[in-house]
């Protein structure tokens, strides 16, 4: 490896690095876990001159808090629901994107579009698919104006429309259409990811597999995935990583509510508890982010522990 | 040797947060406590002075404010005016609040009572009463004297029920003037009323007998939309006079309370009967379902809405010709004669700032926008709020070119204008705390989850509802 | 099983389409591979050896001709169903399985009437592995395996499912030497015991002039000679089989036919009869070479390299078209040291090739 | 090995697996294709339904059946859009932030990734994987203290806050580090030897050989600037210093509220074009360099 002499050039180069992450990462967490340790800490009465004693009312704050359990159920949900399916399904995608040569060129452009949008627009978008305008839904006196476009082609295959998001909506309808909007915004990633991993597979193997004379499935399920499983065990573990950080999604669909009219926060995650008391209680908040962290440091290493067994060579 | 300079740079590392640590731990420097002294110098015109102004005008708004900010400027030439479109209210006091931790919060801003309450944590915002009740003389560029404080003339112009808005943080100090307001009321189908020989409800029992009336003739229809849950409780609370929030004393939130069970419970059963709709019950605009075609299910035929909302309340001419005449007036009551209408609108506050010169810019550039006809006349107008003074209504420009040729069509916001400059007195304004705006934002919350909910027992449904709103309150509050 | 091939050619479109012309790999190859024979496919690089053995795997597909396993026409059928074996040249082991999961995996794709329960599929594995010597490497992982370790799980794994015909894509090419001789006669030794027809493919004459029964030489998607080893070697058809074959290789010298007699530069040196007078291209094997005073051969002498059995002189002559000419001559006769060296030639040592299109030229040789 | 009655049953057999062998082809492609055709419908009607919308006019949008072809195309929407939130600038700030931060993240990610993958100390792993920790962490909570900071060091409203706080991306530095430590050691040495300097072995070998993955860290950073909001709009509202999410949040809301809703889809695609135009281009080095980083976990 490098000589000791080189020692302090190779420090060097990591110093701008060093520097910034100090500032702009370090620090931050430092300061988290100094607002979280001061209980009821509110940055608006910090100015006014308010003094907090340090302890740990804040964490006794955020696990008391009845919600708690629901905000965290609804994560864990979540991400159990999306990161398998999402990871599931680009894999078949790019399976098939890899097998196939007329089309393939305009088809990954196409797996790719949901990444360069704008997130306002998809929000959007969605509520207009699954929104529906009227009143008293699901009542005898049930008025409905627009069923919203996916229930247009429910009701065009003679299906009935569903109240997807709606006051009155079940909490199942709910989460079904935040697991297809979740894996509708990680596919593209998860594709590319997956189809870059498929490419740089030894065409040989798969040669081999013909001559030995085996079926599509087994090459599958005997070589691909097993070949694949590396990047599959890094799209899982960042999956995961980032399912447990969802917010943004459920506000694009359900607005700041986090829930469909009627029930506000049935859907809350984590971070939009952490959301919640941020503007208000950013000692709650803090000790909320902590708390989150805790978890998911820890089913990263379930994942990473997971993974190692799993994955080959 | 290596293990060393690792733990020398560790050490190294660790010092310099400390001192990050103590200096920015204090959150920035303290506010000047107290309230504001006016230098004996007065305002100073010479010296240059820049002030900073967070609002939420859109650009017909901004084009409004332009023209008279270079008419402030004939007056006070050393005075520039920097003013952004922060976004909606919401992002307006967000930022002020972050900004507010490092101190370089702005000038003058855009607020509610509930967002004052917030920065009062703080101690952030000016207190006015000395500056109204100052009789110093300004000397203006143009040679004119203005006293700095608020004559009694101007003080009586103002529309009390606006006025007082400013001084219910409990302590009876004034925090705010009021820029433009508005409120709810209830526009209706004027054509189909007539046709139909339905009269216009004054109180909520008139108003059921309109709706099984409205019901029967066009079974299909939603006959009321009400927008806003929030303010709907917050109304019938005032207007019941049940309690609903305090300022003062430790209980704050005391909206759970018999009288509110009931007439949540009976206007769920309205809902539940497809009488009734909200905003975000419906899944759409109530306005709307209001300008929907006749011929359409669910449209409706009284909707209760912001004034200022008021083109949006007018359906589409089709072939050169509004569909319907849309009628307007004062939402129903409990009580006829003693109405009880929200104030819904932006007020300006001013920033505690180091330097005295800055807040009497500020000042003069609140009093400026707030006594001015012309201007409150013409952001009125554009705006579709409503003006804060009296004497606006008698300003030629604004009674002939408005105000008289207020009708259900293509004057709809001055038709809607003269309706909440006759219920000036009725305007109540609720009690602002560190926490009203969430009891505010809860109370809505309750209103969708009673009308819609599916309770198999709707009484303990309601019940269950109301505690769990005071618990959320508290619990935010914190 | 024999396996035949019909006018089998192949043609690659050229790469940038703009160009137009393409390559032919192999143009119009036809033989009839016996049963149970061990066949080498050999000829340089590109000369569409390995393309002949891919299209009878059925990984690549003819563009005319037809190849019969037996009686059956399997031009069209895919590989999967070829019931095939293939080593490839870098044994494309899978790298995440155990040396016994490689060798399985073949057994479990079996389906219908070959289908075999777990211990049949266990006893073929073990008795592929023994036959390889590798049934003490069972549970390793191949980048745990040295390459002949790997080679011969390739083979194992190629045979366990008992194939019909058995190809291998330069089996020894990723070897040292010492293990490519080891290795060499173990694939003799197994294609022997389980009788299965083996084609394999290399550019190491040496190899497959060694272990095959027949060998077939290429150049550029054409056969240039199809027979046995020893005999394409002694008798080559042209000059490129006689300069392909043989190391130390063919020694080339331009020379002309007059009378009956073989002049290499101005010396008669050997008698052709029923030859016509003509220019024609001298081939001389380096064993063909016997010194002597007066022979008629007379070279300048470079250097004698001692090799225990036998000795080799590196000589060159004007006539020559290579700078040096290689002999090999038994040690026990000596080489005087000296200026020159004169040989006398042996005449079935000797070959004779046209100038115009180098094919060969016969005599009788008395 | 092949006694007779086996060859005449192999016979039937070889005719019956070809004929259905080709069968399972045609059947294995058909289904490739719909699943795939299925699938790309479904990802991108999202992304129509912006389009179409975007053509719409507003009374058009909020009809109660939604048209699945616009009536009428309102191209008008597509120059509101630009003038209402004065997109140009918008762009051209976001193009700026974008390739200043690009440029100057791609420099520390490559020399902190060459230490990294050079550089041998005890607490290597233990440091990478705490870096790595740190993002795990909802970015929510550093956005406070950040702007503290960025306050006390002076530079609100300036290009600078938008870029320095987040050149380090402790993600790519993984990414690139991977590719690098696939570049053996013997080079490296062999370098040293004939003396070249670690800037230029590493500009002259090591950058070469992890292009592919540097241009997809590129693009994917210049998407993130493109997608960034809430830190842009705390600390840069004035609007010399805007981005483009800012102005596509509330450039369309007029006084009471109300959205313009097609306006701002136009907007929307406004934007998310050239980003489109630059993976088209791209996309060949995109693949390769997310594969060649050989994320082997």
């Amino acid at each position: 490896m490098v000589e000791s002499k080189h020692k302090w050039k190779a420090w060097l180069y990591l110093a701008p690095a060093i520097v910034l992450l100090l500032i702009f990462t370090v620090w931050p967490i430092i300061n988290t876990v100094r607002m979280s340790l001061l209980e009821g800490y509110n940055s608006m009465s910090a100015v006014g001159g308010a003094t907090y004693s340090f302890g740990i009312g804040n964490f006794k704050q955020v696990l008391e808090y009845n919600y708690f359990l629901q905000c965290l159920g609804n994560t864990m949900l979540l991400c159990v629901l999306t990161v398998p399916l999402s990871t599931i399904l680009a894999l078949l995608i790019a399976v098939c994107l890899n097998a196939i040569k007329p089309l393939q060129r305009l088809l990954q452009t196409i797996f790719f579009l949901p990444y360069v949008t704008n997130s306002i627009a998809i929000g959007m978008v969605f509520a207009a698919m699954f929104n529906m305008v009227g009143s008293a839904f699901g009542g005898e006196n049930e008025i409905i104006i627009t069923a919203g476009i996916i229930n247009n082609v429910i009701e065009f295959f003679g299906g009935h429309a569903v109240n997807w998001i709606n006051a009155g909506s079940s909490y199942a309808a709910n989460v079904v259409v935040m697991v297809v909007y979740i894996v509708w915004n990680a596919l593209p990633f998860k594709i590319l990811i997956l189809l870059g991993g498929l490419q740089s597979i030894n065409r040989q193997y798969y040669d081999a597999a013909r001559v030995d004379g085996t079926s599509r499935r087994r090459v599958f399920t005997r070589i691909t995935v097993p070949l694949l499983s590396p990047m599959l065990a890094y799209v899982v573990i960042t999956g995961f990583i980032g399912g447990f950080k969802e917010y943004s999604s459920i506000v694009g669909i359900f607005g700041e509510d986090m829930g469909p009219a009627g029930a506000p926060g049935r859907l809350n995650t984590m971070v939009g508890f952490i959301y919640d008391s941020l503007s208000t209680q950013q000692g709650r908040a803090s000790a909320a982010a902590l708390i989150l962290f805790g978890i998911i440091f820890v089913v990263t290493m379930i994942n990473l522990y997971v993974s190692k067994k799993k994955t080959h060579y | 040797m290596k293990t060393k300079r690792i733990l020398i740079t560790a050490l190294l590392i660790l010092a310099m947060c400390l001192n990050l640590f103590s200096l920015v731990s204090c959150g920035g420097s303290k506010q000047p406590a107290g309230d504001f002294v006016i230098p004996e110098g007065g305002f100073d015109t010479t010296k240059e002075v820049t002030i900073t102004f967070y609002h939420t005008m859109g650009s017909n708004l901004r084009d409004v404010l332009d023209r008279y900010i270079v008419e402030f400027n004939k007056l006070y030439p050393n005075i520039t005016i920097v003013h952004e479109q922060v976004g909606g209210y919401d992002d307006v006091r967000d930022q002020i609040k972050t900004e507010i931790t490092v101190g370089n919060q702005p000038n003058i801003a855009y607020c509610y009572p509930d967002h004052v309450a917030q920065y009062n944590l703080a101690q952030a915002v000016t207190t006015l009463d000395s500056l109204i009740e100052s009789d110093m003389t300004v000397t203006r560029a143009d040679g004119s004297t203005e006293t700095l404080g608020l004559t009694d003339e101007q003080i009586a112009d103002f529309i009390q029920g606006y006025y007082a808005e400013g001084q219910q943080f409990g302590d009876g100090k004034m925090y705010t003037l009021p820029l433009s307001k508005s409120t709810e009321v209830l526009y209706y189908n004027k054509t189909f009323f007539e046709k139909h020989n339905l009269s216009v409800p004054t109180t909520w029992d008139e108003m059921e007998a309109t709706i099984k009336a409205i019901k029967e003739i066009d079974p299909d229809s939603i006959p009321l939309g009400y927008d806003s849950e929030g303010n709907w409780f917050i109304t019938m609370c005032e207007q019941y006079g049940s309690d609903y929030t305090s300022a003062s004393g430790d209980e704050h939130f005391l909206f759970d309370n018999e009288t509110n069970h009931a007439f949540v419970a009976r206007f769920r059963e309205w809902y539940q009967k497809g009488y009734v709709t909200t905003q975000e019950l419906s899944g759409g605009y109530t306005s709307e379902l209001f300008t929907k075609a006749e011929s359409e299910a669910g449209n409706s035929y009284m909707s209760i809405g912001s004034s200022a909302g008021a083109t949006h309340q007018r359906p589409d001419k089709v072939d050169e010709a509004y569909p319907f005449e849309v009628g307007i007036t004062t939402i129903p009551q409990v009580d006829a004669s003693n109405p009880k209408v929200i104030s819904q609108g932006p007020s300006l506050c001013i920033f505690k700032k180091a330097d005295p010169q800055e807040v009497l810019a500020s000042w003069l550039f609140v009093k400026y926008l707030t006594t001015t006809v012309e201007f409150q006349a013409e952001f009125s107008m554009a705006s579709g709020y409503v003006p804060v003074i009296k004497s606006v209504g008698e300003n030629e420009i604004y009674k002939e070119q408005f105000l008289d040729k207020a009708d259900g069509g293509d004057f709809i916001s001055a038709l809607s204008a003269k309706v909440c400059l006759d219920q000036e007195k009725a305007y109540y304004t609720s009690p602002a705390f560190n926490g009203s705006s969430t009891a505010r934002d809860q109370v809505g919350l309750l209103m969708q989850k009673c009308l819609s909910g599916d309770f198999s027992d709707v009484e303990a449904g309601i019940k269950k509802a109301f505690a769990d709103a005071v618990a959320e309150c508290k619990y935010q509050a914190g | 099983m024999k396996i035949v091939l019909q006018n089998l050619t192949k043609v690659f479109p050229s790469r940038n389409k703009k160009a137009g012309e393409e390559v032919i790999a192999v143009n119009d190859f036809t033989f009839e591979i016996p049963d149970g024979k061990l066949i080498g496919l050999l000829g340089p690089s590109g000369c569409g050896k390995s393309t002949t053995l891919y299209m009878i795997s059925g990984l690549q597909k003819p563009t005319g001709g037809k190849i019969f396993f037996g009686d059956d026409d399997v031009t069209e059928l895919s590989a999967e169903n070829r019931g095939v074996g293939l080593v490839f040249q870098n044994y494309a082991l899978y790298p995440h399985m155990t040396v016994k999961q490689n060798i399985l995996f073949p057994l479990q794709n079996l389906r219908g009437a070959d289908k075999l329960s777990k211990e049949e599929m266990l006893e073929r594995a073990l008795y592929a592995a023994r036959l390889v010597q590798i049934d003490n490497l069972m549970d390793r992982k191949p980048s745990e395996l040295s390459g002949g370790q790997q080679q011969r799980v390739a083979i194992a794994r190629a045979l366990v499912k008992m194939p019909k015909v058995l190809l291998l894509d330069e089996p020894l090419s990723n070897l040292d030497a010492r293990l490519r001789l080891q290795t060499r006669e173990e694939i003799r030794r197994i294609q022997k015991e389980t009788g299965i027809t083996t084609i394999f493919v290399t550019h190491d004459q040496e190899e497959a002039m060694s272990i095959s029964d027949l060998i077939v030489v290429m150049k550029l998607g054409v056969v240039q000679q199809i027979g046995q080893p020893q005999e394409v070697y002694d008798d080559p058809q042209n000059l490129f089989v006689a300069k392909f074959l043989g190391t130390p290789p063919i020694n080339v010298f331009d020379g002309k036919v007059e009378g009956g007699r073989l002049y290499i530069g101005d010396a008669a040196v050997l008698d052709v009869p029923g030859v016509a007078d003509q220019e024609v291209t001298v081939g001389i094997r380096p064993e063909g070479f016997v010194p002597d005073e007066n022979g008629p051969l007379v070279c300048r002498l470079n250097s004698v390299e001692v090799m225990g059995r036998d000795v080799s002189v590196v000589s060159s002559h004007p006539a020559a078209q290579t700078p040096a000419i290689r002999s090999i001559i038994n040690a026990d006769c000596k080489v005087n040291s000296g200026e020159t060296v004169s040989y006398t030639l042996k005449p079935h040592k000797v070959l004779l090739f046209s100038k115009t299109d180098e094919s060969r030229i016969y005599f009788e040789v008395k | 090995m092949s006694s007779t009655n086996h060859v005449t049953m192999h016979e039937r057999d070889m005719r019956r697996v070809s004929s259905r062998q080709t069968v399972g082809k045609i059947v294995s492609k058909v289904m490739v294709y719909t699943f795939l055709i299925l699938m790309a419908v479904i990802i991108i009607f999202p992304f129509y339904w912006m389009l179409i919308s975007s053509v719409k006019s507003i009374s058009e949008y909020r009809l109660s059946v939604p048209t699945l072809f616009p009536r009428e195309i309102l191209l008008s929407n597509y120059v509101d859009a630009f003038q209402q939130a004065n997109l140009g600038r918008l762009f051209l700030n976001t193009l700026y932030v974008g390739l200043v931060s690009t440029l100057l993240s791609l420099v520390i990610t490559v020399l902190s990734a060459f230490a990294f993958a050079r550089l041998e100390f005890k607490g290597k792993n233990a440091l990478f994987a705490a870096l790595l920790g740190t993002m795990m962490i909802p970015g929510e909570l550093f956005t406070i203290t950040n702007y503290a900071t960025v306050n006390s060091f002076g530079w609100m409203d300036s290009f600078t806050v938008l870029i320095v706080p987040f050149l380090v991306s402790v993600f790519y530095i993984y990414l690139l580090r991977q590719n690098f430590l696939q570049i053996p050691n013997e080079l490296y040495l062999a370098a040293k030897v004939d003396g070249t300097s670690d800037l230029k072995y590493l500009w002259k070998v090591m950058i070469p050989l992890a292009l592919p993955t540097l241009i997809s860290i590129t693009i994917l950073k210049m998407m993130g600037a493109w997608n960034s909001y809430v830190w842009p709009r705390l600390v840069a509202n004035d609007e010399k210093y805007q981005l483009i999410t800012n102005g596509l949040r509330n450039a369309f809301t007029d006084s009471t509220g109300d959205v313009n809703i097609p306006v701002q889809m136009a907007a929307v695609a406004i934007v998310s074009f050239p980003l489109f135009l630059v993976f088209i281009f791209l996309r060949k080095y995109i693949m390769k360099g997310v594969s060649r980083s050989g994320i082997k976990g």
